[in-house]
């Protein structure tokens, strides 16, 4: 099952895995996209004095890492025919699915961000009479992004790969390609294309983050 | 038998790797005991032979892997033969045939393949039905093959009407329409595929296994072992 | 006319009463110095008016206008955002860990309140920025990061970022307790240049001889209470209550074992 | 494919995952022994001053982040047979993939932490005449654990969900039993009651992180 | 026979000297107080002979025992390891941050290295902390951890702690500069206590009382370089260079003006 490929084979097998790829870094995107917004909102939901919004925030977060994506995902596609007869695009299913996800994983490590910053600076900023919002959007979220980009480098690359549980219900991705080929050539070699492609994916992320990490680095955390 | 030394006198275990959620070939019953058409067959010959029986699940993904590494003795799944498998392993002859087809809602207005030109077909991720349905004339007039990585998925789905119809082989889809009283329209196919045919699959070059297991199997079948098991499954003889 | 006037303010943690039944005023242009040994609620009392505590009985009159609106079943009703926001912007606060926003230049740390509380334009806001920079001294700093500051560097950054806001008064809390010996001078010295301007300011310190310098009226604080109140020749040279004499000899004794090398 | 299940039918499904939860748990367990001490050791090697050995750790760590861990699965259980034909036990193949994998993540938390406690008691300690091993473990990994128990809490949770891609070689585990009952069944009720499993597992994670974090509340971090 | 002898060491960082040529020795229970201004090298000096970092010319000597072995193509050879150890164990160093295990308790904190090092069971080593803490004023601290304990306390821990090891020498770089003012005399006090017990001690500061109060010898560093070296009376009273004396006025002049309240 290792046997040699001739290098027409690989190419083609290259390019029909690189075609996979466009829906996969769709996958990868709208999920980033969606996800990093509604994280910090549930992030600051959960640190709400409110008790039943941070209670409610609290069981979601439970909810979501308590159980697998796999699952979530099959909820979100098949849940509303059950519950109301209504069907929706299955690419909408695994975006909301990815998204809800992600941000209750997103949102815990903005949680940790801003909970480190020290408070003074909070203070501060509303001696000078600036507003919640103010002090938010131009004094805090700044200073999130930079301490939080570590741990969120570590997501963000998981997520890479978990794209390929699209597959689950319908939605071909990179990944499914590879496995389907893997299938029809007898062969493991379609696989290690596709863990080449995503060693790839990662590599631009991490070198993302080591950019927008020495971007941020023109000012020491306190 | 088992393992690598496969004919050492002593070590008499049979070990058959299988996709033990694959009904009615090899699946998990409530009780978690694997049964099914295969496994009944694999019992009988084993009994003739005087083998214990081992049943193996294992991954589909890396059944070449397993076959090849020694850790099962041969794939006996439901394998139904294609020219690149028979190319890839040593196999017994066929012992269950069946054909394609496609399974869609009760309710559904197609009465004829060609209703489901335009449609949005289903088919399992890496079966011989996506890559039947991809290489024919018929699959490039369809509307969207999509791919589910099992059937339970793609039938759920059927149901809330997001695909028309899962294209796969009757015998997998009347074991599960009737088993779970699902009233599904069943629509013949042509030109798509040939018809399954089944076989028990060793690693390239273990023919003399091969050849012990096919007399066995054709023994079975003269003795009408095969036809009795087949009964039991689907009311009705389907070996060959 | 009285700019400020603490009202018999108390204020708890818990159980533990923090602020004790604290009142005094403040009139334009004054110079009020606190001291007192640490945990007597100095930076407390300070909190509690810029609003960054709340108290729990009396209230607070800062401009002729009351932060606590009424009281209801015992417990303090405080105004509406609005004026509670107004009153915020009249009084400006230097804190003792300097508290600058670490990701912003000198510049922009100065400029940002004014031109998203004020709505100042940016040259407007800069302009103002850099006069404020140069009666700090440290007006070749602008385009510098605070981590790059030394400590003495920072403090006069934060006193200029105040002073941003035109604050009424201005309130310190120990300016100069975090900083290196060496470094205090400086501040000290911008410190001094405000008292000139007659700005009204309060000033909590330990810096006996800032107090006796600069001070226009000296406030001691114990457990939560004024225990004396008075001119610094009062209050620091000639103080009444036992434990303000205790306290003052403490450092007396340190100054005078470790005094000048002279 | 929602449709009732009585109690009896219900109770035996509870049964039968339960019986697979023995295998989920031991490959969570057997997971944590060796990943920990070994993290330390990758930990270790990152940080250290030969270029070499540190080098080679961040090769690793992006190889094994980098890939999806179904794909490293494969390569530990065929890997030796087609390098040198030697094969071994499926379980013993998870424990070793899975231990690779999560002591490349474990790393990364272990090396935060250590980074993350003051030079300066590390000084102090030298000055005191101790050791660097003594320094290590009992200045230094003490305060290390307390520092990263919210990281490793959110890893051990992923944990719990990932033992289900031992099926992946054939180790039954409770998911896999859940999802052939499902397709056995018809039905996603048994895959409900595999997420009611997790949820339980993560909920009893998150409270022992819980308790440990406040068994080492007794002191702050400085 | 000198206890310490520092021969023309110099270190760099990078390109920048930042210990030139420096050379002086101790005896056996000579108390030398180190000062200079910030970034002269103070705190490198101490940290080279306490082997926190590593010197590029020159050589320590530690009780006759050389801590360069040789030189070879003009780099350093350090000694082999053990006997870097015992050359390390005979200095005690107190940070200018404490450092305390912040893990561990107060009397765990001091019997850690006796136990760990010199492999005194815990009866003995408790016994000798206690002792010792009760020295330091703080023997009803012992159970509980750094971050309940002031910062002058802990800084006597940290004393005791570095005592614990029995060092014929002790190291002390600016002891008291991280301590709140009103926290600074209960450390200088235990300080005064070493100091009466004629312990050999090197000290780096700030507070020019102390080094005339205590030093046998006063050492002013510059830019790396020992540039004055003296009694207290000579160095402090009655500087030679120029730099000593700008220096010194600095600090004379911030006391003078906001000196003592008496
Ligand atoms: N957030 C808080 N929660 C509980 N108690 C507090 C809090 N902040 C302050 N305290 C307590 O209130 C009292 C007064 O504290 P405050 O900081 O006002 O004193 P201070 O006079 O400013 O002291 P220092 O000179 O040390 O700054 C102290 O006993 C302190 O322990
Ligand atoms: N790790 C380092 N890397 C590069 N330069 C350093 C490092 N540590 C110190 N320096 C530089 O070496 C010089 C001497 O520093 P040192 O800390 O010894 O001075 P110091 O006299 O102790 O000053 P202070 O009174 O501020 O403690 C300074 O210019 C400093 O910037
Ligand atoms: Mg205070
Ligand atoms: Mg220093």
């Amino acid at each position: 099952m290792l046997e040699k490929m001739n290098i027409d084979q690989l190419l083609n097998l290259v390019k029909l895995l690189g075609s996979g790829m466009g829906t996969t870094l769709q996958i990868f995107f709208l999920t980033m996209l969606f996800a990093i917004p509604f994280g910090i909102i549930i992030a600051l939901a959960k640190n709400s004095k409110n008790k039943i919004v941070a209670g409610i925030t609290k069981l979601y977060i439970l909810l979501i890492r308590g159980t697998p994506l796999m699952l979530q995902i099959i909820f979100v596609y098949f849940g509303p025919y059950y519950l109301c007869q209504i069907t929706y695009d299955r690419f909408t299913a695994i975006i909301i699915a990815f998204v809800l996800n992600y941000a209750a994983y997103f949102a815990e490590i903005f949680r940790t961000g801003i909970n480190s910053i020290p408070k003074g600076q909070e203070e501060a900023a509303f001696t000078l009479g600036m507003k919640k919002s103010q002090i938010f959007f131009s004094i805090q979220l700044p200073q999130v992004i930079k301490r939080i980009l570590p741990a969120m480098s570590n997501e963000v690359i998981s997520l890479t790969k978990t794209t390929s549980l699209a597959q689950i219900i319908g939605v071909t991705e990179m990944f499914a390609l590879a496995q389907k080929q893997a299938s029809f050539q007898f062969s493991i070699i379609p696989l290690c294309v596709a863990g080449v492609f995503y060693l790839i994916m990662c590599g631009v992320v991490t070198l993302a983050f080591h950019q927008a990490e020495k971007k941020l680095d023109y000012y020491k955390i306190v | 038998l088992g393992g690598k030394n496969a004919k050492t006198e002593e070590a008499k275990t049979f070990t058959i790797g299988l996709d033990d959620s694959f009904p009615p070939f090899g699946f998990r019953n409530e009780n978690n005991e694997i049964v099914g058409l295969d496994i009944d067959i694999a019992k009988a010959l084993c009994e003739k032979k005087g083998w214990e029986l081992k049943v193996q699940p294992i991954s589909w993904a890396a059944k070449e892997q397993e076959i090849d590494s020694g850790n099962i003795d041969c794939i006996w799944n439901g394998f139904g033969l294609t020219p690149e498998r028979e190319e890839k392993f040593t196999v017994t002859d066929v012992y269950v045939s069946s054909t394609n087809k496609f399974f869609t809602k009760a309710d559904s207005s197609c009465q004829k393949q060609d209703d489901f030109k335009g449609k949005k077909i289903a088919v399992q991720t890496g079966s011989i039905q996506q890559a039947d349905m991809e290489k024919s004339e018929f699959g490039k007039e369809i509307g969207e093959l999509v791919q589910y990585n099992d059937y339970l998925t793609a039938l759920m789905d059927l149901e809330t009407g997001r695909i028309d119809a899962v294209f796969m082989s009757e015998i997998s889809g009347t074991y599960i329409k009737t088993s779970k009283n699902k009233d599904y329209k069943i629509i013949d196919s042509e030109g798509i595929s040939e018809p399954n045919r089944d076989v028990v699959a060793f690693k390239k070059g273990n023919t003399e296994l091969k050849d012990e297991v096919n007399q066995a199997l054709n023994e079975l079948k003269q003795e009408g072992k095969l036809k009795e098991i087949s009964e039991k499954w689907f009311g009705e003889d389907l070996t060959r | 006319m009285a700019i400020l006037t603490v009202q018999k303010v108390s204020k708890y943690y818990e159980k533990k009463k923090v602020l004790d039944d604290v009142s005094f005023s403040l009139e334009k242009g004054e110079i009020l110095v606190i001291i007192g040994a640490s945990g007597s609620g100095k930076s407390t009392l300070l909190r509690c008016i810029n609003q960054l505590e709340k108290i729990d009985e009396g209230n607070i009159i800062i401009q002729e206008q009351k932060m606590i609106r009424e009281v209801k079943k015992g417990k303090p009703i405080y105004e509406k955002k609005d004026k509670l926001e107004k009153m915020n912007l009249s009084c400006g606060m230097v804190f003792q860990n300097f508290n600058l926003f670490p990701h912003l230049s000198i510049l922009e740390n100065i400029t940002k309140a004014p031109m998203t509380v004020l709505k100042q334009d940016r040259k407007t806001a800069e302009q103002i920025a850099n006069q404020l920079l140069i009666k700090m001294g440290i007006e070749n700093k602008s385009d510098q990061y605070p981590c790059t500051l030394s400590g003495g560097q920072q403090q006069r950054v934060s006193i200029a970022r105040a002073l941003a806001i035109r604050p009424e008064i201005i309130f310190m809390d120990e300016p100069t307790s975090a900083l290196d010996p060496e470094l205090i001078g400086e501040v000290l010295k911008v410190i001094e240049e405000l008292a000139k301007e007659k700005r009204t300011m309060v000033i909590v310190t330990h810096e006996i001889g800032l107090a006796e310098e600069i001070a226009d009226r000296v406030i001691f604080m114990d457990q939560g209470k004024i225990i004396e109140e008075g001119t610094p020749q009062e209050v620091i040279g000639n103080p009444k209550q036992k434990r303000t004499r205790e306290f003052l000899t403490r450092y007396q004794k340190k100054q005078l074992r470790f005094g000048d090398g002279s």
